[in-house]
């Protein structure tokens, strides 16, 4: 048998880690399909899986063509990385124990992520086309970008000290935010919201869908944020777990009981954008907080993703899954906890409010560019190819539009649920389901 | 022939349906439908909108019978599928002018 | 690049294992949802799915709290830990080779699937709420008493020497004695028995959803029993995943085949429960039995669970996934059969009697406490808050009454089967099948 | 603490890789289940999820018992192996870091994904009882044969030089191949030809669940390839996942846009096909090609697999999954391919046709041997036991008819697709859907 | 009385409630159904084989009215469902000899 | 005019469509339904407890036609739709007292 030195056990050490947790964050991309599918009606479900799929085909091609090179080559500027295209070559001032093409796999499950939460906003209305562009887009260049700034190797923010250990700024901010300028520009569905300006429920057409996707995004955190250590030796990956799983499951806790006291009832969608907002808050901090501190973060989370849901409803900005919510509104809040609850410099262990600040600066930045370049690529689009399907199409649905075939050829989809002008229903209708036979 | 159809509540499938073997009536077409009436619908809460789910679940149970049979038929039924609340459902009684057996070509009240 | 000691490495290798271990056993959480979900009815199907994601949420917060520190903390005479609730310190005297916070991931999700085991029992007509309440009584105290039994530090039955590797008794027989206790108290479902004792079939709405949660349940074992060495050094892993994998296998094969022998058909549902079956007996025996005999275990189980189902049936004992026979059953067959093929001690390798006998106490001891306090606790629940929905509630559907919003919205769900008394279909129905046509 | 030695170390840095990859490769088996059940019919998706579960149950039995003594046992001849039968002993000349028993159990998987394989192309026609004792004899010798060729000590190709890493040849050409044959024997489900030549179209009842599968195998392909170094200390492994992901990208890239092309719009089961075919193909050549070629050989695969589906539906090979197209067609390109592009020895590398000459004659080989064995076998079973259910069953269904219940009991499934005879419709067809509302 | 049987598209339904809500309409039975007609169909590809969907979703609503009322019906659904393309549908009507009610066991247009 | 409902096993759906379209109808709706008669259902066994599928799916087209016309439409159905074994389906025809094609207005025979 070979033997083998300390420095290469290490090595296959870390580079098994980084592997395994690249798995599991590829795997979330499954995760986002389902949530995402079960989230909106039929007749579009096929399409958004096809959406995600592409993330994962055509984006991992893009971000390996040009976005790594972008996000982790040489430095111009703190603004981008100039070296490393098809990775090869040029990345020799990135320090890593584990070999590069493993680092690349990690990554490119991140950028991937990105391009499926804006894909969740744009649902039930985006062209699929326009959406191939637009993949390409966010993998290759405006992820890579701000991602540049906070983890790349003398990214301006990385050198003001920003903390986001494994993304709540870089990867759900930005998602979140590229999906509001993306909802802006869309429009919101057909229907949606009536001309007297109340709001009309979709319901999700399969919750055991979205709790499938839930549950794999959950598990595939477990390879998100531990695996951003790169290393299996640095033995803060067990409070990156721990961390992790506390804040998802006081979100989860938090988004069913508000929504419980608020309505009546525990609502499921609730719950889980509520364990997700908890997930996308920790990510900044997961390597920095105390479990207590984690749960706190997550508490508040699965709160926030509640009304910020009905906020961005109020203001006719259609996200049929709550991308903007969870991602955007999340990762921020998550990005600016660390600057409150860091054990090292945080506001509540007498850090004052300078990280605080940093936080604040280095969160809004990337949100801004987020939005910004995502707002002005999607009114390009509009203006050349178009962003949105035709009104007969949206009407059919776009699996049978776009791919020729719906999702479920056999299992009848019947329009069982009325427009639901919440405004006509007398507030005591609840009180009467007791009474009822079906 | 008379067609009978019931529209009744989806738990009480299985009683109609023994209540109708038990008279000997065996023949009958089932189809889901939803519908409304007096029973307006209920209303729930989906991520912080109201919404009314208006149409109900129900079930259609048609009959077709020699003429004469159609009150028996009728009275089995409502009996069942009576629960004194709202939403209990409706019988509708209309003409057929014929049928057919399929498998054998008979035609009137022989192909019933 | 840094130097690290042997240790640092022994370290790094136990933890990462561990970590993704647990990653694993986490996502048991996803399986258990859907097989539940998938073997009840549609309209009911949504509230399990709740249940065991408020097991993810507020259970793994119940354990944190409570449940880890009665677990594991400083031993008070052999019955219950005391120290380190909040995993806040007291933990000194547990000798581990990877950190806390790892360990303390890797046990949540097995408390969590002693509640999931329960939430299929009582499927279709527990209420939400009080559900909420038993997972953290389950979660925090019951099982984290009697797991202190068999794994604490100075636990009773772990001083007598108690064989239970990764929790035949203390995780599955627990949670299946749980489970009967609350279906007695909860009573059968409506409509599940006629008056004249026949019983009534409510098959599986969605046997794919059923399947799916097997995959992932069996994918999870691969972190439940290799993961419960807690080290990446201890060869014996090999072993345990072997003999793990090859007594599901023979409980699926039995199952099926068993099935096949006596109805004429290979079960879906009862090839599900026999592997499931042979996981949950394998659990306690896997590290020190041999391939052999976990081929026997495992077969002995897929019959075991076919004939549990048909008692438990026969009592009216109404559980509708079988977790009863499945965990309850199979976890203590398990248990007993370390006595019997334990390479060290065990009745056929020239031990005597001896082991059996303390295997015999050890889940015998367990499963009381399960089931009593379970009963103590549903019957005060009953006198208080109740434990059941409506009966108007339960005709329509849980998903709708508790959470406002089906599973399905969009496809349609109706009642093809009628109401099945078995006792007034002829014996040779059967043979007509192959003449009809639909 | 214990303190260890480096080879104690390295043996368990190789030994939680290869067991955790063994998970993966296991739970490809869901994978499988769900992408073939989705593309089928709902009357006939239970039973192909039980066949794929039964390769879990029984086919790990039989390559337990003696499938793989016949692959890795002593050799006869360079033909097959002849020790080691149930694991018990007769192993002692493979050279091995990881203990045998981790080594079984990652091997095992890949022989349940050859007969999973099988099972998908003779989908909704082949009997159940059949099945098992096919499952038995793929799993049991027809795989290991084979398999012992190309990995075995001393196999007649692995003295050749011949190159699979993972098993293009091995397992996906060998599974495709089989396929073929199968299909041959059986014959065509019931109404997919018309009598005038035409073939018409049974769409996928359900493209959600052959979504999952696609995304459970592909997260699976982390195991599969990486995994088969058996060493987390060789760094090669990073490559090795490299190569692998960006062939799956660059054949679900490539399926996509080739349908889109061809036909006016992306056809997500393509798509799904093309990622596969992308995988089954770098599945040799993952640890030896650079990631251009990866690329390259998964681009080529995306389009192969659309042309070989439209050849074997010509053919009236009826595969209703793609099985031949993905794992036979792909299988095979992806053992030539490293003739072409292997950096050591490969034709593009100056290496001459001579390392192409081995290639083709292996997988020829063992392609033949498949192929053979396999129209062999199922002459025989079909003259004594049958393989294929009545046409009233085929009519009804088979979950129904083979195992009394079907796999949704209350989500309905009319027919709503015509019998599509492609060639009445005026080609001019399509460009009317903009125009239509439903 | 008299039934009056609208085939319409599905995404009518709403609006076609909501017109019948307002003329006094409220008791119904919908039922979804599959159709052809003037409208054929649309073709697809899958796997690379054209395939035609011809039979396309519709919605069948079911509203038994008195005598008179048919024609008010029939003007508030098509008013609703017309678009003027190929597809909008068809309104069948019948005579329907007797209600029930089943909650109360009231018959004839005490029923409705 | 006259409606014809013919209740068929599911797979001779395509067929009885083909035989109206090559007689020259072409409008029709099809309804998912489940449906006893003489044929009483099957019996499984699902976790060891015999239970019985006494509602089979069916299909039911319908199809308005002008008078006259329905026994060319009964004889077409009859013809693809007979197999001989119990289950092959009934046919019941009644009377239609008007239509309306949504799309124009059109009402009686022209809206056919
Ligand atoms: N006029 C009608 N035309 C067609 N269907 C009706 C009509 N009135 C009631 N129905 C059907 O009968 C069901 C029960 O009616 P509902 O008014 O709720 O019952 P009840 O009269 O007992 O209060 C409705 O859901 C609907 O399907
Ligand atoms: N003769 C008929 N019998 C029964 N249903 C019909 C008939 N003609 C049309 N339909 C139903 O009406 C729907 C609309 O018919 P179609 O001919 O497409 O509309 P239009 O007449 O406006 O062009 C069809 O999909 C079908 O369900
Ligand atoms: N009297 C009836 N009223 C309504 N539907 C009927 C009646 N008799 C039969 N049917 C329908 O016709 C279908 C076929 O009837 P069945 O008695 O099985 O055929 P057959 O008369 O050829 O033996 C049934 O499943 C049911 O849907």
């Amino acid at each position: 048998m070979d033997s083998f030195s300390i420095s290469e056990l290490a090595r296959g050490i870390d580079t098994i880690w980084v592997l395994l947790c690249a798995a599991l964050v590829f795997f979330m991309e499954g995760g986002f399909a389902f949530l995402e599918a079960g989230f909106i009606r039929a007749k579009n479900s096929l399409n958004i899986v096809m959406k995600v799929f592409t993330d994962c085909s055509l984006g991992m091609l893009a971000y390996w063509a040009i976005g790594f090179a972008i996000m982790f080559g040489l430095d111009r500027a703190g603004l981008f990385g100039t070296s490393g295209f098809f990775l090869d070559g040029g990345m020799d001032h990135v320090q890593l124990r584990i070999p590069l093409y493993a680092y690349y796999i990690f990554q490119a499950a991140f950028a991937m992520a990105v391009a499926s939460i804006v894909s969740g906003a744009v649902a039930e209305r985006m062209k699929f086309t326009t959406y191939m562009i637009f993949t390409v887009l966010v993998t290759g260049i405006i992820y890579p970008v701000s991602g540049h700034w906070v983890w790349g190797a003398d990214g301006w923010l990385a050198k003001m000290g920003m903390l986001d250990f494994a993304g709540s700024a870089a990867v759900h901010a930005v998602g979140g935010w590229c999906s509001l300028a993306a909802v802006i520009v869309l429009g919101p569905r057909m229907g949606k919201y009536s001309e007297d300006g109340s709001i009309n429920v979709m319901p999700a057409h399969n919750m055991h869908l979205a709790f499938l996707g839930t549950f794999i995004l959950w598990f595939g955190w477990f390879g998100f944020n531990p695996g951003s250590s790169l290393s299996g030796l640095d033995m803060n990956i067990a409070r990156i777990a721990l961390t992790t799983n506390l804040a998802a499951a006081a979100g989860g806790t938090s988004g069913a009981l508000f929504t419980m006291i608020r309505w009546g009832k525990p609502d499921p969608s609730m719950a889980i954008n509520g364990a997700l907002a908890g997930l996308a808050a920790i990510t900044a901090g997961c390597a920095y907080v105390s479990p207590v501190s984690a749960v706190i973060i997550g508490l508040i989370a699965g709160v926030l993703v509640v009304l910020a849901v009905g906020f961005f409803d109020k203001i006719k900005a259609d996200d049929p899954v709550g991308a903007i919510a969870v991602h955007g509104v999340n990762g921020t809040w998550g990005a600016l906890a660390v600057g409150i609850f860091a054990e090292k410099g945080g506001l509540l262990y007498g850090g004052g409010l300078k990280m605080l600040g940093i936080q604040a600066l280095g969160v809004f930045s990337v949100s801004i560019w987020a939005f910004a370049t995502t707002f002005i690529v999607f009114v390009i689009l509009k203006k050349t190819m178009g962003v949105r399907v035709t009104p007969e199409e949206e009407a059919e649905g776009l699996d049978i539009n776009e791919h020729g075939i719906p999702a479920y050829t056999e299992l009848t989809a019947p329009p069982i649920y009325g427009s639901g002008h919440g405004h006509d229903s007398p507030a005591g209708a609840l009180s009467h389901i007791g009474n009822m036979k079906i | 022939m008379k067609k009978i159809e019931a529209i009744v509540r989806p738990h009480k499938l299985d009683e109609v349906k023994e209540a109708l073997n038990s008279m000997g009536v065996y023949g009958m077409t089932v189809t889901q439908v939803f519908g409304c009436g007096k029973q307006r619908g209920l209303t729930g809460v989906y991520r912080g909108q109201e919404y009314s789910i208006n149409l109900l679940p129900k079930i259609k149970v048609e009959i077709v019978v020699k003429d004469g049979l159609e009150d028996g038929v009728i009275k089995a039924i409502s009996n069942v599928s009576r629960t004194g609340e709202i939403g209990d459902g409706k019988i509708f009684i209309s003409t057929i002018d014929d049928a057919v057996r399929i498998r054998t070509g008979e035609r009137g009240n022989e192909a019933l």
